[in-house]
């Protein structure tokens, strides 16, 4: 029997290595795999959660999760890949025209 | 377990407009490319529709969709600001994507599917809901920020939106996760059942923190507010206006909704992290403003400043006997704020030329000779935003600063004011630029432009006269939310 | 229409109709301009001495009382309550008569964007009138507020080199303290349920420790606009960079709002803490009697002396507002109107040379009244006012206040009043200096300097003479006859130093 | 509460009419003054005195008809305000009307004698607005003095006394733009300006005085007070009496406020003789003689008074003698006199010091008008030798004599004749007898020869001081006397006598019948003025003694021949110095030698002057300065208010400088900027950086911060 | 140590490790193809707590379709190394510090202040029930049909944003 904790801290720090990524990595792609590992880290809590608490809210929950997720990187890569045709880059310390 | 005729009623106005969007999706491919003005109208049409039904929705109270959505006279009140900012966003939208070239239909759909995701955020009544309204409204804003590609600073703005948005969507959705962890449900009904039942877990708390991250975030307040000037400044002109009411009220709606009907048992916890949000965000954002040349960014940092204000009513949420009165005084600073917020946009709008050309606030020098009356205008929305009389900004600061004042965060009141003391100065440089500066501005003359910039100067001093009926209804919508 | 028709209302509300009119006039019409906004203002003045017609002055409490629900939804209880009394009658009518003396200053001294110059003009006058019948603190504070607004395009657009900088300062400035009486009003009515002063009054059951944190914080506002010493820096600023027109309201008027808000709000409605805080006050007013009298005398520009002087006059004012007995609180209502006149006056005669020389340096001047005697007796005449000559305005004021002030049983003893007794010599000091080194000695370089670009430096001109006229009676009016002027304000006096708890 | 009656019959209905009459002659000369002509213009005015002189008259008759009981004709309310009631009230008794009198007889001589001297002035360059001006002035001036003399409260009475104050600063700077040589300068009106200021320290004295009387008791009335006297406690009417003293010291030129008298003989000598001898500068005098219950209750402080008078008249007496402008003399001599009447008052012998106040302005103006016609003489002289040929005398003297004042005006080439200098003069007795008889009555009756006025007025005087036992002011004022009749005796032999020194005096001319027919009446008073107040006949004493407490003085044989002897003996010293030898062109005073220091000291009015201006003046010039630029400018405006308030505004706003924007205006605000503030302000700027990166750090930074709160809390 | 828990510690090592790997790699295809690793892995412990049907979205749509997607981007772009940049240095070491303070505080959270209540049922239990699938179904269409359509509308927002951002044509301007 494993404590549903154990699930959590794993996710937790998949979270934290995840949150780490979007705020060093420079490639866009990469920081947008680390929101995705984020996520999946979520998901991995909601899960965890609702399978201790035998619920299947937490499922569906997931379910969404991972459809939104979907719509976000269609929209997301299209962006990334838009700007890469005008920069010729994907690195977001290129995009800073604006700021102060 | 079937769906009534009520659950549909609950939702009628986002149904509607959904479904008009979707129609209006496929009627744009038939409207040839150089009459888009008629999509325009049909989605304010639309909008205008949606409006009057949710209108005449004022007093209903519902639940809909297995308790997934409500209808009450909160969600009315926001749904109708939501929809008039909407309206207002298509009207500044109309001339001003035609002049920079970025004219296609989808605009406008997107702005609708925008407003519908607003509009459930307001309704819902489940964290799964919050989640996907969170999403559909900033899906559409995400790509309406970087719609003026290939421009750089709009195809900038709308990847910073997009990569910062998402990041703090995982915030929520690991908040969201915590929240079930800890109330066995995402229903906010059950939520606040569970925590009536048992002490308040900090595993709640936590949930509930990082839920206010993603909210915090919606409506810039600091330190989640680090997008919005970038974004403000790239996106195109109207998207920002409407963007940064549409959004920030829809943020503020879910975060009270939420926290109101949720959370009210840790509240002694959230207050505390919502006193410093928000004072945090007065002074920043303020702080920064003054160094902006750009009035874009300028503005940007404004909202900022001023979701610190309306984060102020939110801070005394747990306490009953001021709570009402206080998100009141949230509500009406939302409506006094969108208003003045449409109308300076309005006029930045008019005196923006092409490739980002007359944004600098010195190009607003000479502004009062030639142009007197929007040079008047624009004052206006500057002295509401620094809540000066006679506008609507004095009336709401007055009421927020007395709400927060009922509440006993004198401190609060005290960094509030000063705060407005610094965002003066900004303000009023503009001012200065437009009446003691000589220059030569040019403006573009529309129609739909001039008479949303003129009613929005109209409506800021005529409502700062006779508030009282916006009041009533501000304080009527609150009253069923506890 | 019968809320129009509220003599108060229309007297507050009337310079708009002037506005209206104003607005739809052509920016060329300059001359129509002036015409229309002069006679909305004298209309305006007009309304005002029908009110005093109507004024009871032997009745103490508020009078055409014009009061009617305003927004009173979800808790709050502001009403439209306007209303006049003795310690707001005399500054009504100062302000009604001095703004179309200031608008008649203004004739050849304003030609650039005239139809702006007197739309703001009277919204001022709006403002200013709002305020000192205002018995609403919301209602207060909407118009304490606006006044700021015409004030900073007045200075900001029609100023001298650094209007900008003045402007903003002065806006900044005085907007610092009326946010925290902002928060004090929010204070009281939350409770007190009632934003009305009268209410409030009559309620006065405010704990004294808090009644000590909002006195403090209604005085930020009000002690920044008197100004009080140390709170000043911004008045020399505003007063030399400001227009005439302006500076003579801003003299006038608008410091005489700072005053009359402790008068209105602060000691009737914080009655402890105005005992407590009475020598403190005293202290102030008294150092800035004699740091403003004294720093007058350094200037080399003759507007910078006299908005410094203004420092000095407005320390005696405050000074017999925190006498708080009978003569004190009486010579500084009294002195309030004189400061307006003569203070106003000086502006108006400092700007009538100005428009000919283009200079404020005392120092190029000289011997002006051989080549202007019309010009050099009414400044002397003014001057004299201002320093306190027995027989004039200024010495009816002072010599009540300074008495008060030295038999005060809230200030406590006699010091203040006998340093601020000084005061009176370094008036002479800097009044005459001004008038020596301006209109006596032999002649200036700025009078040959003028004749090369034309006919020399001229007297006044009727309209001038017009303008300074009025004042001129009012200023031996008050220094001989002040019976009717005291006879005002007498029982409204009375009866706020009797509900003072002095020891 | 008023113990004077108010008498419906009589002549005291006039009374507002001691001050209406002046001012309808002024009004009358403003108004229609620019279409008279200069002699219409001089006679209004003197018929406007004259009206008030006859109304003073008419009261004194029915004060007399009333057996002398003092009589209030209330006017007009003044100020009412809760307790303090003050009211335009006129009060006829016998010390006002004996004032109204002096006043309004001695003006309207002196209104007649101006018309014919200001048309004379050299520096009147025929301007009629000028003479009008100068006689609006005058009418003022007696209007003010008649509010002084006649009020019935000491604030109507502080009406007055600012009044006359304004006056003679309009008067002394009459010449405003010029010094007393008729030269571009601001010499004159700096006069003006520190006899104004000095009388106002003074009536801050005053002022101070009048508060604690109101509060003590209750009332400016003089009646009322001095009702009360008895019941109050002696240390508070010390305090309102030494007070009071102050201001008396302002007017009527005592130490140590006298300065301002000698400087105002700037002003034309009718005005030195009116103002500054005659009238005005007696008002202290009346004051307090008037306040005479005050003094009496309080011997300490009459002993003071009597002491600051007798050292004044003593100090006075000897700067007189070291000078060289005729009317520089006679002004040192007037406050050495007004220090004989302050003396009297404040030994409590009213009667003797009201005598010498009239017989003092007799023969002081006397003196002052002949000064003006001598000096007048001069010019006339001066004019016609200039048409002859040049002459260079004037200018190595002048510097000497003149002092200080005209030291700025060093690049002034031209050459100045002073008609003042008495070492310009000499031998007038031969050029201008008529004026050389008057002068000498007049100076024999201020050197207290038997039987001029002068001799039984200041003998009263010193026979009070020594029958009251007041030993010491007693012997300050006999030598001081034996100074008086020696500056006097100098001063004639000086002017009269001897050889001209100059061309002007040569050629000097005597004064038209205008100017010399007051000067008769005046001698004529001087001479028999004494007849006022007789020893046994006591005239003036039984008069006062309705109003004061008065005792008859008795003539004390010892006393009179002791002074008379001095003076004799001090005519005589100044025969042996001045007469015998006298002077001639360009020699140095010849009490030079023997004195040594002490006459530079008495040439250089014993530099009080250069102490005030060391010990005051300077210091306060300093301390505006400093209070205006360090403190006021620099520190509060330039440092706190926009260093510290704008430059914490701006630094905490991280704006580096607005480059793009307002270079005047709002960047004053931001240049105030110190380097430190500008150095953090861009590492601020850093923050808000363009990279998406730092910006979710922020993010992540505001979540672990919250986090951390809520987990450790 | 139970053969559970035995396996949990072994496949959140790999989890981690993967993470890791994605986070740390320089070339971004390494880190897509980390990234499906742990996805895989976290499929698997969905199994392990009784989700089969999360378990088998999670491999199709995230470590099937996203990630391929990814792949295919990164490939596209030619991005798979950014050269090197010396820009922020400070940001990295926070980056971590402040990563490292929120794990930290999370475990403390977990461990400590407020466990979560309840254990994990054996998988056995679980995995492989109809029922469970079934009431899955039904719920989705049911209770939450709301829920449902509005994520269809926002891949419907999605795609069309995502169409209109990557459009061949350029808006001619005027």
């Amino acid at each position: 029997m494993v404590p549903v904790e154990y699930y959590i801290i794993l996710s937790a720090v998949l979270f934290s290595i995840g949150v780490a990524g979007v705020v060093f990595r420079r490639n866009a792609l990469v920081i947008f795999m680390s929101i995705e590992l984020m996520l999946n880290a979520a998901n991995l809590a909601i899960v965890a959660f609702s399978s201790a608490l035998k619920s299947l809210e937490g499922q569906i929950f997931v379910f969404f999760v991972i459809a939104v997720a979907a719509a976000e990187v269609a929209v997301g890569l299209a962006l990334i890949v838009e700007i890469f045709k005008s920069k010729r880059s994907i690195d977001v310390d290129q995009m800073n025209s604006m700021k102060g | 377990m079937t769906l009534t005729p009520q659950d549909y009623q609950v939702l009628t106005p986002y149904i509607l407009l959904t479904v008009w969007a979707c129609i209006l999706l496929l009627l744009d491919l038939f409207i040839p490319k150089n009459r888009k003005g008629i999509t325009a109208l049909l989605s304010a049409l639309g909008l205008a529709t949606t409006l009057g039904f949710t209108l005449s929705q004022i007093g209903s109270e519902e639940t809909g969709f297995f308790g997934m959505v409500v209808l009450d006279g909160f969600s009315t009140f926001v749904n109708a600001l939501l929809l008039v900012s909407g309206l207002l966003g298509v009207a500044l939208a109309y001339g001003y994507i035609r002049r920079t070239g970025i004219e296609r239909g989808e605009y406008y759909t997107l702005l609708l599917f925008s407003v519908t995701g607003m509009m459930l955020m307001a309704q819902a009544a489940d964290l799964i809901i919050v989640f996907l309204a969170l999403e559909l409204l900033s899906i559409p804003l995400y790509v309406l920020a970087a719609f003026a590609r290939p421009r750089t600073e709009s195809e900038e703005a709308g990847l910073k939106y997009f990569l910062l948005g998402a990041f703090s969507t995982g915030f929520v959705v690991y908040g969201i996760a915590l929240v079930f962890g800890a109330a066995q449900s995402t229903n906010l009904a059950a939520i606040v059942g569970y925590a009536s039942t048992s002490s308040p877990s900090l595993l709640l708390t936590i949930g509930a923190a990082l839920i206010l991250v993603g909210f915090g975030f919606k409506v810039a307040a600091v330190p989640f507010h680090m997008w919005t000037p970038d974004v403000y400044q790239g996106a195109p002109t109207a998207v920002t206006a409407f963007m940064s009411s549409g959004a920030k009220i829809a943020g503020f709606a879910a975060l009270l909704r939420v926290f109101a009907t949720a959370f009210p048992s840790i509240a002694v916890d959230m207050t505390d992290v919502l006193w410093g949000l928000a004072a945090l965000t007065m002074i920043v954002g303020n702080l920064i403003a003054i160094a902006q040349t750009d009035i874009k960014r300028l503005l940007a940092y404004s909202s900022i400043a001023h979701a610190g204000y309306i984060l102020m009513a939110f801070v005394p949420y747990g306490d009953a006997s001021v709570r009402a009165d206080s998100v009141a005084a949230g509500l009406f600073y939302l409506v006094a704020y969108a208003v003045t917020n449409f109308g300076a946009w309005g006029v930045v709008i008019a005196l923006e030329k092409a490739e980002g050309k007359g944004l600098a606030i010195a190009d607003y020098a000479g502004l009062s000779k030639k142009y007197p009356a929007l040079a008047a205008a624009m004052t206006v929305f500057m002295l509401s935003l620094i809540g000066l009389p006679p506008t609507i900004g004095l009336v709401g600061k007055f009421y927020l600063f007395r709400a927060v004042i009922a509440g006993g965060f004198t401190g609060l009141a005290i960094i509030g004011v000063l705060t407005s003391l610094i965002s003066a100065y900004y303000y009023l440089r503009v001012v200065v630029v437009m009446y003691m500066r000589d220059g030569e501005p040019t403006i573009e003359r529309e129609t739909w432009l001039g008479l949303t910039t003129g009613a929005m100067a109209v409506v800021t001093v005529v409502v700062s006269l006779v508030p009282q009926y916006l009041f009533a209804w501000a304080s009527e919508a609150v009253l069923k939310l506890f | 229409m019968e809320f129009l028709l509220q003599p108060l209302t229309l007297l507050t509300f009337f310079p708009i109709l002037g506005v209206l009119v104003i607005l739809f006039m052509n920016s060329e019409m300059k001359n129509a301009i002036r015409w229309v906004a002069l006679v909305a203002s004298l209309i305006a003045f007009g309304i005002s001495i029908w009110v005093l017609t109507m004024f009871n002055a032997s009745n103490p409490n508020l009078q055409l009382v014009a009061k009617y629900d305003w927004i009173t939804v979800a808790g709050w209880n502001i009403q439209y309550h306007l209303g006049i009394d003795g310690l707001s009658i005399l500054l009504v009518l100062l302000t009604a008569f001095l703004t179309p003396i200031s608008i008649l200053s203004t004739w050849t001294a304003v030609e650039e964007r005239v139809k702006d110059f007197m739309l703001f003009f009277l919204l001022l006058e709006v403002g200013m009138t709002g305020v000192f019948l205002a018995q609403d603190l919301f209602l207060f504070y909407i118009f304490w507020e606006f006044t700021l607004v015409p004030m900073y395009f007045l200075i900001g657009i029609w100023g001298g080199p650094r209007r900008i900088y003045a402007a903003i300062k002065f806006f900044l400035y005085t907007m610092a303290g009326s946010i925290l009486m902002l928060l004090a009003i929010l204070w009281l009515g939350i409770y007190g349920g009632t934003f009305s002063v009268p209410d409030l009054i009559a309620q006065g059951n405010i704990p004294s420790d808090i009644q000590l944190w909002l006195f403090l914080a209604f005085t930020a506002a009000f002690a920044i606009k008197v100004p009080m010493w140390p709170l000043h820096s911004w008045l020399p600023d505003a007063h030399v960079e400001a227009p005439t027109a302006g500076s003579v309201i801003l003299a006038g008027v608008l410091l005489k709002m700072g005053t009359y808000g402790f008068l209105r709000f602060n000691i009737p409605l914080f009655p402890e803490a105005t005992v407590k805080a009475a020598p403190w006050i005293a202290l102030f007013a008294t150092i800035g009697i004699i740091y403003g009298a004294a720093v007058s005398y350094a200037q080399a520009d003759v507007k910078k002396l006299v908005a410094y002087s203004s420092v000095s006059h407005l320390g005696f004012v405050m000074l017999g507002l925190f006498a708080l007995n009978h003569q004190g609180v009486a010579g500084a209502i009294l002195q309030m109107i004189n400061h307006g006149l003569s203070t106003g006056a000086l502006f108006l005669l400092v700007g009538m040379i100005y428009e000919q020389t283009h200079t404020r340096e005392m120092k190029v001047y000289g011997g002006l009244w051989k080549i202007t005697p019309v010009f050099g007796t009414v400044m002397l005449i003014v001057a004299l006012s201002s320093m306190g000559l027995p027989g004039l305005n200024g010495f009816v004021g002072e010599f009540t206040i300074l008495l008060g002030a030295f038999g005060s049983q809230a200030i406590g003893n006699a010091w203040y009043a006998a340093v601020s007794a000084l005061g009176v010599i370094m008036a002479a000091v800097y009044v005459l200096y001004m008038f020596q080194k301006m209109f006596l000695g032999p002649q200036g370089e700025v009078v040959a300097e003028v004749k090369k670009h034309g006919h020399g430096i001229r007297d006044l001109n009727w309209r001038e003479i017009v303008t300074m006229v009025p004042i001129l009676v009012f200023i031996f009016w008050i220094g001989l006859y002040p019976k009717p002027f005291f006879a005002l304000m007498a029982p409204a006096v009375e009866n706020l130093v009797k509900m003072l708890p002095i020891p | 509460m008023h113990l004077s009656e108010t008498v419906n019959s009589g002549f005291f209905f006039l009374a507002p009419w001691l001050v209406l009459a002046p001012v309808t002659g002024l009004l009358f000369n403003i108004v229609f003054g620019g279409r008279l002509g200069e002699k219409a213009i001089g006679w209004v005015a003197s018929a406007a005195s004259g009206a008030a002189f006859v109304v003073s008259a008419l009261l004194a008759w029915s004060l007399a008809a009333n057996g002398g009981h003092a009589v209030s004709v209330p006017f007009a309310e003044w100020i009412h305000i809760g307790s303090l009631e003050l009211d335009w009230t006129f009060r006829v008794d016998s010390l006002s009307t004996t004032m109204m009198l002096v006043v309004s007889g001695v003006g309207t001589l002196i209104h007649i004698y101006a018309i014919g001297y200001m048309h004379e002035d050299v520096r009147f360059k025929r301007d009629p607005g000028r003479f009008r001006r100068f006689f609006v002035f005058l009418n003022l001036f007696i209007a003010a003095m008649m509010i002084l003399v006649s009020g019935d409260s000491y604030l109507m009475l502080f009406v007055g006394w600012e009044g006359v104050g304004l006056c003679s600063f309009l008067l002394i700077g009459f010449w405003y733009e010029m010094d007393t040589l008729a030269r571009p300068s601001w010499a004159n009106s700096d006069a003006a300006k520190k006899a104004f200021i000095t009388n106002r320290v003074g009536d801050f004295g005053f002022l101070i005085a009048g508060f604690i009387m109101f509060w003590v008791f209750g009332s400016f009335q003089f009646d009322e007070v001095f009702s009360q006297v008895s019941t109050i406690a002696p240390g508070i009417i010390i305090a309102i009496t030494l007070f009071m003293l102050v201001g008396v010291a302002g007017k009527s030129a005592q130490i140590p406020l006298y300065v301002w008298l000698p400087d105002a003989m700037a002003g034309p000598t009718p005005v030195s003789a009116l103002i500054h001898a005659a009238t005005m500068v007696t008002a202290g005098v009346y004051l307090i003689a008037r306040s005479a219950p005050l003094y009496s209750s309080v011997p300490e402080a009459q002993n003071i008074v009597a002491l600051v008078g007798a050292v004044t008249a003593l100090f006075a007496a000897t700067i007189a003698v070291g000078q060289y402008d005729i009317k520089r003399v006679l002004a040192y001599s007037t406050i050495s006199q007004l220090g004989f009447m302050v003396a009297a008052v404040g030994m409590g012998a009213y009667v003797a010091g009201m005598f010498h106040l009239v017989t003092h302005a007799f023969f002081k103006a006397l003196l002052f008008l002949s000064a003006g016609s001598v000096i007048l003489g001069l010019e006339r002289g001066h004019h016609r030798a200039a048409h002859g040929h040049h002459d260079d005398h004037g200018k190595g003297k002048k510097k000497a004599g003149k002092g200080k004042e005209e030291s700025g005006d060093e690049e002034y080439h031209e050459e100045v004749f002073d008609p003042g200098d008495m070492r310009n003069m000499g031998g007038l007795r031969k050029t201008m007898p008529v004026t050389f008889w008057l002068y000498l009555i007049g100076g024999l009756s201020l050197s207290g020869i038997f039987p001029f006025a002068g001799f039984w007025s200041k003998d009263e005087i010193l026979a009070d001081a020594f029958r009251e036992g007041f030993t010491g002011v007693y012997w300050l004022l006999t030598v001081a006397a034996f100074f008086t009749a020696l500056y006097v005796g100098r001063q004639i032999w000086m002017v009269f006598f001897g050889e001209p020194r100059h061309e002007a005096a040569a050629h000097a001319e005597e004064s038209p019948p205008v100017i010399i027919t007051p000067l008769a009446v005046l001698a004529f008073l001087a001479t028999f003025g004494g007849a006022f107040n007789l020893p046994g006949v006591h005239t003036l004493t039984d008069w006062l003694e309705h109003t004061i407490e008065v005792h008859a003085g008795e003539f004390i044989w010892s006393v009179a021949i002791i002074s008379t002897m001095l003076a004799l003996l001090a005519i005589l010293v100044s025969w042996l110095i001045y007469g015998r030898n006298p002077l001639k062109a360009a020699q140095v005073d010849p009490l030079k030698r023997p004195l040594g220091f002490i006459f530079t000291g008495m040439e250089n009015k014993w530099y009080v002057d250069e102490l005030y201006q060391a010990v005051i003046i300077n210091p306060f010039k300093k301390l505006s300065q400093f209070l205006a630029d360090v403190i006021d400018e620099r520190f509060w405006h330039d440092w706190f208010h926009e260093k510290v308030i704008a430059g914490t505004y701006n630094w905490l706003s991280n704006i580096a400088l607005d480059r793009y924007f307002d270079q005047r205006g709002i960047d004053a605000f931001a240049n105030a900027l110190g380097a430190w503030t500008q150095s953090l302000s861009a590492a601020l700027r850093k923050v808000q950086n363009g990279f998406v990166r730092s910006y979710a750090l922020s993010v992540l930074l505001g979540v672990v911060v919250i986090l951390g709160y809520l987990i450790f809390k | 140590m139970t053969l559970d828990l035995a396996l949990f510690l072994i496949l959140a090592l790999v989890a981690i490790a993967a993470a890791l790997g994605m986070l740390l790699s320089r070339n971004a295809v390494y880190s897509a193809l980390f990234l499906v690793l742990n996805f895989v892995t976290v499929a698997v412990f969905y199994l392990l707590l009784g989700a089969p049907f999360i378990a088998m979205a999670q491999i199709t749509v995230y470590a099937g379709a996203i990630m391929v997607l990814f792949l295919f981007v990164i490939m596209l772009l030619g991005a798979e190394r950014l050269p090197d940049a010396k820009v922020l240095p400070w940001q990295k070491p926070l980056a971590y510090g402040l990563a490292f303070v929120l794990a930290a505080e999370a475990t403390y959270l977990f461990v400590t202040r407020a466990r979560p209540e309840g254990d994990i049922l054996p998988p056995e239990a679980a995995v492989n029930t109809l029922d469970n699938l079934r009431a899955l179904g039904i719920a989705l269409f049911s209770d939450y049909l709301l829920p449902f359509e509005v994520t269809s509308i926002l891949l419907l927002v999605a795609m069309v944003g995502a169409i209109l951002l990557t459009k061949k044509e350029k808006w001619e301007r005027k």
